[in-house]
């Protein structure tokens, strides 16, 4: 029996549900479960620079390949080079890393989920109204590219109209406030919510309950597809949770990064492979592997909080 | 409304445990060692209930440290204590209170935020309704408490808006109103002025007719014959002798202490008549109004009042630690505009505080550290603290002060309390000041020590200079003073020179 | 007799210089945007004070004793966690309230405990102590929950986030609840006085009897149990356990408390100024909310307010 | 002789018991990782030590005054943003080095200023101040980078972050060095003895002549700067000025100190100390990822070790 490939993992930061998501379908990869591959996940604690000091650490080890999920998308660049330097392949996923000797990326394109979000609440107020956008930290990638989607959505909708876009750090609590606030300012002028992820959508969904607004009249968006989310839009006061498939993230990245590794004779192992039909598995040398956004819906919520069920029991 | 006291009802039925060998308090043998001084060997002392003994020895002598070790602050290397026959051994000072001991401490510990009657009932506090503190109530048994020693405060008001004084008479009225068996009183006078002496030795007269054995730790020993009955004497934490105060009298417990004779007050200057430091109508609103007086080069000047006359108050204004708001000082003939202590002492001025705890030393750092720290500018090659050049000329100053230490890399605050004021002083005088103003310079220190202190004012001033001199302690004042100025509820009520100056005359003045 | 009673109202401003910051505040956000001083408004701006409010209270109960509670944040993610699974469906059935609130109090007390005994009985200075625990208590969050948020939890335990009663938010209610027995802890037991005087002179509290070790230990333990406390109405607010919940609240607690004149250095501040520092930090994020401030100059603004008003304080103290 | 020096070793761990610590940590890792003790390694962890190094030497200065900075990660952010600002094409051009650095230095230098000035000349309590300044100065940094990373820096900006010179990299080198020069000024210098003295007593030290408002002055203006300095290498490092770079770095600076033995209450601690801290707590970092232990259990174990770390110092002290 061969020693096993040994592959790290740096993740941004793991207190979130879509890391943690994301992480254990990593863990359920089928080539981790059966041995083939010895993986450790890094939790880069939301920091370029514990990001950096990982990969130092992994390159001591002699680790065999790498996948990055970067907090940012310009100093991941450095750590890298980091692994690049000592050959280790890395692999992208989740979010962009802005370097050439990345070996590829798979991920979902952040301006184009910003932008679809938006879309989708513009949409349902029927291209007329007043809306408030809640951000992530400002200055983090996820931020800069979803706010970028944004605002190409807000320009091709001349009728909307923003009333105020402040920052809720991805969390459910700070958006609650925010949310308050706003409800205050611009009393019964709010029509639609534009959350950056789910977790504030839905902290905004609270304070629309807290004022005595029927959250099932207010369009929101969120971004993820986290599991309150899919609940929500079960329940009909979510109106748009677009997924972000962690899973396809994770045992895509695996799977390309084996590739490289093994060679061309890897045959994938990931089930993404089969449910998006449009991304063509080309060997794994594809530079980018786009997995698309699925909007969750009334149709579809069913069948996606099952997939999550069998995710996250243990 | 009874006076809470901090002790089970079990340790007070003495009655029917009467102490077989007559001595509320039985110390046998009790040695300590801190980390390089062994600060007490072997030393015993035994105290009968209804009396006072004395404990006195130099600065260092190990006094304080033995009653912390009564206390159960500190634990004992070695030794018995028997309390009312029974052999104890406390570990915290809670067990002691309980068992009938209480303490005066040697330095203040009073909780400034907390008012009088907290300070006074803290940990054992009149409830109401078995939870909560019983305030009326605490007031007035606060207000009991003090008049013991006529002593008249409101007694929610805060602790640190007090003066020392006042501070250090709530401290005894404390240690009274706990109704111990033991009472012990470490230097309790240090900060007190005549009439509240009084006070207190009429208090201690009461606790001794009540059958309370009482601990009086002085470096006056006018107090020790006043109120002592026997007396014990620590030499280098070595118990030298114990005796009747009526078998010995001051010269021989002097002799005791320190081996040889003490000298009185050298005086050996005569004052010129060149002006060193002229104040006119200086006034603080609040402190004191309308101060003037000359100082001239060679002369000692005293200033004496009552507690709370201003005194402190007037001293910090001429050295700039506060703002006096009308007035002016002329030093050597040059307008004075400091703002600053700093600016005060380039003028060659120095002040040495009555407070040396919170205002004199830096209690964290080493003896080296704090006597240096006023003049390191003076030793530094390109901006570099010289560390021999310091190291010498602390060494010497300490040598010439007696500063009794393990070594200057000591941090201050584990010296003897007459030996922190050592190095105050110590400070002071190595920024070489042409004008020196001292509050109450001898508080707590032995009577050797005390000489040395006054030998050196009086070479001082031969040089020269001038000094300022604020007590409390009248006998200091007349001994070494050129002229005396009197203070009264923050004006002057005088000036007298050495000739007119007696202790009627200024007291006449001074209330 | 009227004139004693207005030198009393002088002395109580110059000792709460804050109030007067406070009112400035009040005053310049009232006049700036219509809807500040409006009922809805207040309800919220209380609302989103409740939970920090509480944080400080057993933040002041610390600080009196000069110690310092860093870990506040991560036992309130804990303390709110654990009640959330009690009161949701994970542990296979929905608890009732009486059984979901003391295990969530519970926990947070135990953390707070295990701060207590380190600090008073291992003597290892409270900035490591608390600091250590702040990272622990948010590893145990993030295992007991799996770093997923723990949804759907009973309608009366939402209540207790959510709630009204007389037309006051449950939280508002329970933070003067709590602040009023804090009041009575504080002012009126012996224990309060023990507070104080370890923390203004512990030698000498010691000296005097006082249990200055058990008086310590039982600082931090109020302070875990309100903190658990606030992460059990966050989480009711949230309708979920967070496991992210009250990262780097501890800096708004203490600062709750520092504006409120409580020194640091112990032994001297007062529960009344916690509740105006309570209120100017909320103020303050309210205000420039309504205000339209933008993100950038938003946090900017924050920091100077908060300093110009201390600032006013120390001035006026001069 | 032999006697005097192995007492003055005995009495060097007992003033320094950390340090047993550490050596203990050390040796367990040694034995438990193959790579820990390997010469790649420990450049690895020195290199991530060397940031929080820089902020720890800065805020040892202030909390030997007995005040505390909490600004010091925003102040790193505004710092290294600067300077990339001239390091990289936003301005037109890439200006050279001895643009750059001074820029930042100088930006982190004049944050720390107004901190020391707020303190020292207007007697605002130092947490507050330096709140608000935490605040203020993320502002800025958002303000001046329009929200956005500053990447294209100029090659010799990012060797300052990357480089090697013979064979130890560049970070570590300006960390020693720094560690050097604020050595010789705590400990040689008059300005160091104040330093100890204004946080031992202040009223003591100003009545004996110290200018302790100028001193105060001063430590914040340093923290400032070297804040400034550990965000110029953070940006070097990561080859962009990062808006959110630095958050939460002032506990672990804290930390650092207060672990290696320096008291929160000012005028005792030691260098040394802070050096230790600072290594214990990136060894414990670098020591839990060579171990592979997963996230959540990295966090309670971190805590506990740097508890245990401290705890052992305390019981040694005894
Ligand atoms: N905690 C301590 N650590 C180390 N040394 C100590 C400590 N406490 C006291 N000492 C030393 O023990 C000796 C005795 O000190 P102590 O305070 O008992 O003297 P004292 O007789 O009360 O003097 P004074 O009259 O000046 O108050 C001194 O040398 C002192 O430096
Ligand atoms: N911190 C303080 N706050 C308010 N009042 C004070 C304070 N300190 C002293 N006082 C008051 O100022 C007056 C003078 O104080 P103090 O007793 O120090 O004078 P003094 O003449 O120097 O007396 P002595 O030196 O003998 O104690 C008194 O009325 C005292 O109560
Ligand atoms: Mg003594
Ligand atoms: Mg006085």
């Amino acid at each position: 029996q061969d020693a096993p490939i040994r592959v790290g993992a740096a993740v941004y930061g793991l207190q979130a549900e879509y890391m943690q998501l994301w992480t254990t379908a990593l863990q359920r990869h089928p080539a981790v479960v059966d041995g083939t591959v010895e993986l450790t996940v890094f939790d880069g604690r939301y920091d370029a620079s514990v990001q950096q000091g990982q990969f130092e650490t992994m390159v001591t080890q002699r680790f065999d390949g790498i996948i990055f999920v970067p907090i940012d998308i310009e100093a991941g660049a450095a750590a890298v080079a980091v692994a690049a330097g000592a050959g280790i392949p890395v692999v992208g996923s989740n979010t962009r890393v802005n370097s050439d000797e990345l070996a590829s990326y798979i991920g979902s394109d952040d301006v184009l989920g910003g932008y679809q979000q938006a879309v989708g609440v513009f949409e349902l107020l029927g291209g007329e109204g007043n809306i408030v956008i809640l951000e992530g930290p400002l200055g983090q990638s996820a931020q800069i590219e979803r706010r970028e989607g944004n605002m190409m959505a807000l320009e091709e909708y001349p009728g909307i109209n923003m009333l105020a876009m402040q920052p809720a750090n991805w969390s459910r609590a700070e958006a609650l406030a925010r949310m308050e606030n706003f409800l205050t300012t611009y009393p019964g002028q709010i029509d639609g919510v534009v959350g950056q992820n789910d977790e504030m959508a839905l902290g905004a969904i609270e304070a629309l309950k807290a004022a005595g607004i029927d959250p099932t009249t207010i369009p929101t968006s969120g971004i993820d597809g986290v599991t309150d989310a899919m609940l929500a839009v079960k329940a009909g006061e979510h109106d748009i949770s677009i997924l972000q498939d962690a899973r396809a993230q994770a045992e895509g990245a695996l799977d390309i990064l084996l590739a490289r590794i093994i060679g061309p004779e890897y045959e994938p192992l990931g089930e993404l492979w089969t449910r998006y039909p449009e991304m063509e598995w080309n060997g794994g040398m594809d530079e980018e592997y786009n997995v698309p956004w699925t909007n969750i819906t009334l149709d579809n919520v069913d069948e996606l909080l099952e997939e999550r069920e069998a995710l996250t029991t243990r | 409304m009874t006076l809470p006291v901090g002790r089970s009802d079990v340790a007070t039925s003495e009655a029917a445990m009467p102490p077989q060998s007559g001595f509320v308090l039985d110390v046998q043998g009790v040695s300590k060692r801190f980390p390089g001084v062994q600060a007490l060997s072997d030393v015993s002392l035994q105290v009968r209930p209804g009396s006072v003994h004395a404990l006195v020895g130099e600065n260092g002598a190990g006094k304080s440290t033995l009653m912390k070790i009564l206390i159960g602050w500190h634990r004992r290397d070695r030794g018995e204590i028997a309390l009312k026959g029974q052999p104890v051994d406390f570990h915290e000072p809670k067990q002691a209170l309980n068992a009938g001991i209480s303490i005066i401490q040697q330095e203040l510990s009073a909780i400034g935020d907390m008012s009088i009657a907290e300070n006074l009932f803290l940990g054992r506090e009149p409830r109401r309704a078995g939870a909560f503190i019983d305030y009326p109530g605490m007031n007035a048994l606060a207000k009991r408490a003090m008049a013991e020693l006529e002593l008249e405060l409101d007694p929610w008001r805060k602790m640190k808006s007090l003066s020392v004084a006042q501070m250090q008479l709530v401290e005894i009225a404390k240690a009274i109103s706990h109704e111990a068996d033991i009472i012990i009183m470490d230097e309790p006078t240090s900060a007190l002025g005549d009439r509240e002496i009084e006070h207190l030795m009429a208090s201690i007269r009461k606790l001794k007719a009540r059958g309370t054995g009482i601990i009086y730790i002085s470096h006056k020993l006018e107090e020790v014959f006043e109120i002592a009955d026997e007396v014990t004497v620590l030499r280098d934490g070595h118990h030298i002798a114990s005796m009747p105060t009526g078998e010995t009298d001051r010269d021989g417990l002097i002799r005791l202490m320190i081996g040889r004779e003490a000298k009185g007050f050298p005086k050996t200057n005569t004052p010129t008549t060149r002006p060193l430091l002229e104040v006119e109508q200086l006034t603080r609103e609040g402190e004191f109004r309308d101060v003037s007086f000359t100082l001239h080069e060679g002369e000692i000047l005293g200033v004496f009042g009552l507690m709370g006359a201003g005194k402190s108050e007037l001293l910090n204004a001429l050295f700039s630690v506060t703002r006096a708001t009308s007035g002016s000082v002329t030093f050597r003939g040059k307008r004075l505009r400091a703002r600053y202590p700093s600016q005060a002492m380039r003028n060659n001025m120095a002040l040495i505080t009555e407070d040396r705890k919170a205002t004199g030393l830096i209690l964290p750092m080493s003896v080296r550290d704090n006597m240096a720290i006023s003049t390191l500018g003076r030793h530094t090659r390109f901006g570099f603290v010289s560390a021999l050049g310091v190291g010498r000329v602390v060494s010497s100053m300490s040598q010439d002060l007696d500063v009794r230490m393990a070594s200057p890399r000591q941090l201050v605050k584990f010296l003897s309390g007459g030996n922190q004021q050592k190095v105050v002083l110590g400070r002071w005088l190595l920024t070489k000041p042409s004008l020196l103003m001292l509050d109450e310079p001898t508080r707590g220190i032995d009577i050797g020590a005390k000489a040395e202190i006054y030998r050196f004012m009086s070479e001082f001033v031969d040089q020269g200079k001038g000094i300022v001199l604020a007590s409390s302690e009248l006998p200091e004042v007349l001994g070494m003073s050129d002229r005396i100025l009197v203070m009264k509820a923050g004006r002057m009520a005088g000036i007298l020179t050495r000739e007119q100056a007696s202790e009627e005359a200024v007291m006449q003045l001074a209330v | 007799m009227k004139q004693a009673r207005s030198l009393r109202i002088r002395i109580f401003l110059i000792e709460n210089g804050i109030i007067i910051a406070f009112i400035l505040l009040v005053v310049a956000l009232t006049l700036s945007s219509e809807f500040f001083l409006t009922g809805p408004n207040i309800r919220n701006v209380l609302r989103q004070a409740s939970i920090n409010g509480l944080l400080a209270i057993g933040m002041t109960f610390v600080i009196l004793t000069a110690g310092i509670d860093l870990s506040v944040g991560s036992v309130l993610a804990f303390g709110g966690m654990i009640a959330a699974i009690f009161a949701s469906s994970s542990l296979g059935e929905q608890y009732p309230l009486y059984v979901a609130l003391p295990m969530g109090l519970a926990a947070g007390t135990v953390l707070g405990m295990v701060n207590g005994s380190l600090v008073a009985f291992f003597r290892v200075p409270p900035f490591v102590v608390t600091l250590g625990m702040l990272s622990i208590a948010r590893g145990l969050t993030l295992i007991s929950s799996d770093g997923m948020p723990v949804s759907r939890l009973s309608p009366e335990y939402i209540y207790v986030g959510q709630g009204m009663l007389a037309g006051i938010p449950v939280p508002v209610l329970i933070f003067f609840g709590v602040l009023g027995l804090a009041w009575l802890l504080l002012y009126q037991t012996p224990f309060g006085r023990y507070v104080y005087a370890v923390g203004g002179n512990e030698e000498a509290a010691r000296i005097s009897g006082v249990n200055t070790r058990m008086v310590k230990f039982t600082v931090y333990a109020i302070s875990g149990c309100l903190a658990a406390l606030g992460g059990i109405i966050l989480s009711a607010r949230t309708t979920a356990g967070l496991p992210q919940a009250g990262v780097a609240y501890e800096l708004d607690a203490i600062a709750a408390v520092v504006i409120g004149g409580t020194s640091l250095a112990g032994g001297q501040g007062r529960l009344f100024g916690t509740l105006i520092g309570v209120l100017i930090i909320a103020v303050v994020n309210n205000g420039l909310d309504l205000l339209g401030v933008s993100a950038y100059y938003q946090l900017t603004f924050k920091g100077a307010i908060i300093v110009a008003a201390v600032l006013l304080d120390s001035m006026r103290q001069r």
